[in-house]
């Protein structure tokens, strides 16, 4: 694996396939780890419609994906965020890392996940069944989260 | 110059991009907002809170003192929300 | 879901079909994280012999989930450990968490990955490629993975 | 008594599982520790640093000082491998 495999699409994705994709064949990997974010159905949504800005989102991606290949002994990552309309139960994001030791696999995968929230631009819209939309503002929670990264915790 | 909008950026201005030519006392992207905001009523009421504005000049963000050039891209959205 | 799953088995397990039964046909899932254990081919090992002690790692395993199950609030929880006779390439363990909240399903999984290796009646003998069998030995890094829990961390 | 000997605790004694009448002096795992330790010479190499035994009783673990009796399923294993 030559490095971290990054994805933006509209596309849903498949855990089982891209999990097997990171190790099928391989037998230096101890641990999987793997987080998928899901839409949920939360006081009465119909869609998240999710925007993205072309280019600069990958780029966003690759740098984060990168820090955490340099942060951890990672065999393999793959990072696959969906853009569009979502609704409710559909998977939005998949952080898959491999590593020779678990540890290694669940923190890459926090970090990634906590720092995809922040600093990679995409943008949730919010529409309602009885025709309301919202956009989704930024939580001081996912900001806390992501710096924990920072200091090294 | 290049903008891009995004978001609820994008809805208030009414337009995804634009090109202007950058005045020449505009130097930075506190300048850009200040400069944008008065372009038109849209613009105005997306760039009415400079600190609800986050930037991006080429593809990397960028915070309110950082200078911005002619060929520049520069974008302007909300706080992300991924993940 | 009354609550979690927990299997003790010699056959395979399948990601992506585990993860789908949490979730398929529900809204309220924010995010889903897992871990698999692999085994490894490290040092020319042939194969690895799980042994457990049946009865007893089933109760184990439940004590361990339903303390995970009262500490976060998840949705769902799957925890599946293999037996037997386990080539290298072979996944060994899997834990599946479900929670509205991502940090819940992040924690749920590590939480548990962690006292599986400290607290689950299984022992692993390596069998190497020129004849050679050796028992794992239990690490002092395992223990301190766990005890992070207990206090609070 | 009910005793099971998992890993290499079996290999060395030689035995997965054995019947035993408790004598009236073991009242906990570490007195029947030693009391195993007398039964056999595989007994004895298991048993031989009871640093490095586990034990459960009725499958639960127990420490050195739990009491056991007649009826008790008592179980000894090295510190497990799992996950």
């Amino acid at each position: 694996m030559a490095g971290p495999d990054i994805r933006v699409q509209e596309a849903p994705f498949d855990l089982g396939a891209e999990s097997a994709a990171l190790s099928q064949g391989r037998t230096d990997i101890g641990g999987l780890a793997s987080f998928v974010g899901l839409c949920r159905a939360d006081d009465g949504l119909a869609a998240l419609v999710l925007e993205h800005y072309p280019g600069m989102t990958e780029r966003a991606l690759e740098k984060i994906a990168a820090e955490a290949w340099a942060r951890w002994p990672l065999t393999g990552c793959t990072v696959i965020h969906r853009v569009g309309r979502l609704v409710p139960g559909a998977p939005i994001v998949l952080v898959l890392t491999a590593s020779a030791h678990r540890a290694a696999a669940l923190e890459a995968c926090a970090f990634l996940i906590d720092w995809l929230k922040t600093s990679a631009p995409f943008w949730k819209r919010e529409e309602f069944a009885d025709g309301r939309e919202r956009w989704v503002e930024a939580k001081a929670s996912d900001d806390a989260a992501a710096a924990r990264w920072a200091s090294g915790a | 110059m290049k903008l891009l909008y995004f978001a609820w950026v994008r809805q208030k201005v009414g337009l995804a991009e634009e090109e202007i030519g950058l005045p020449e006392d505009v130097r930075d992207v506190a300048g850009l907002v200040a400069f944008l905001a008065t372009r038109s009523p849209g613009h105005a009421a997306a760039f009415a809170d400079p600190r609800q504005i986050r930037a991006a000049v080429n593809q990397d963000f960028a915070k309110p003192d950082q200078a911005v050039a002619a060929g520049d891209e520069v974008a302007f959205f909300p706080p992300v929300t991924g993940g």
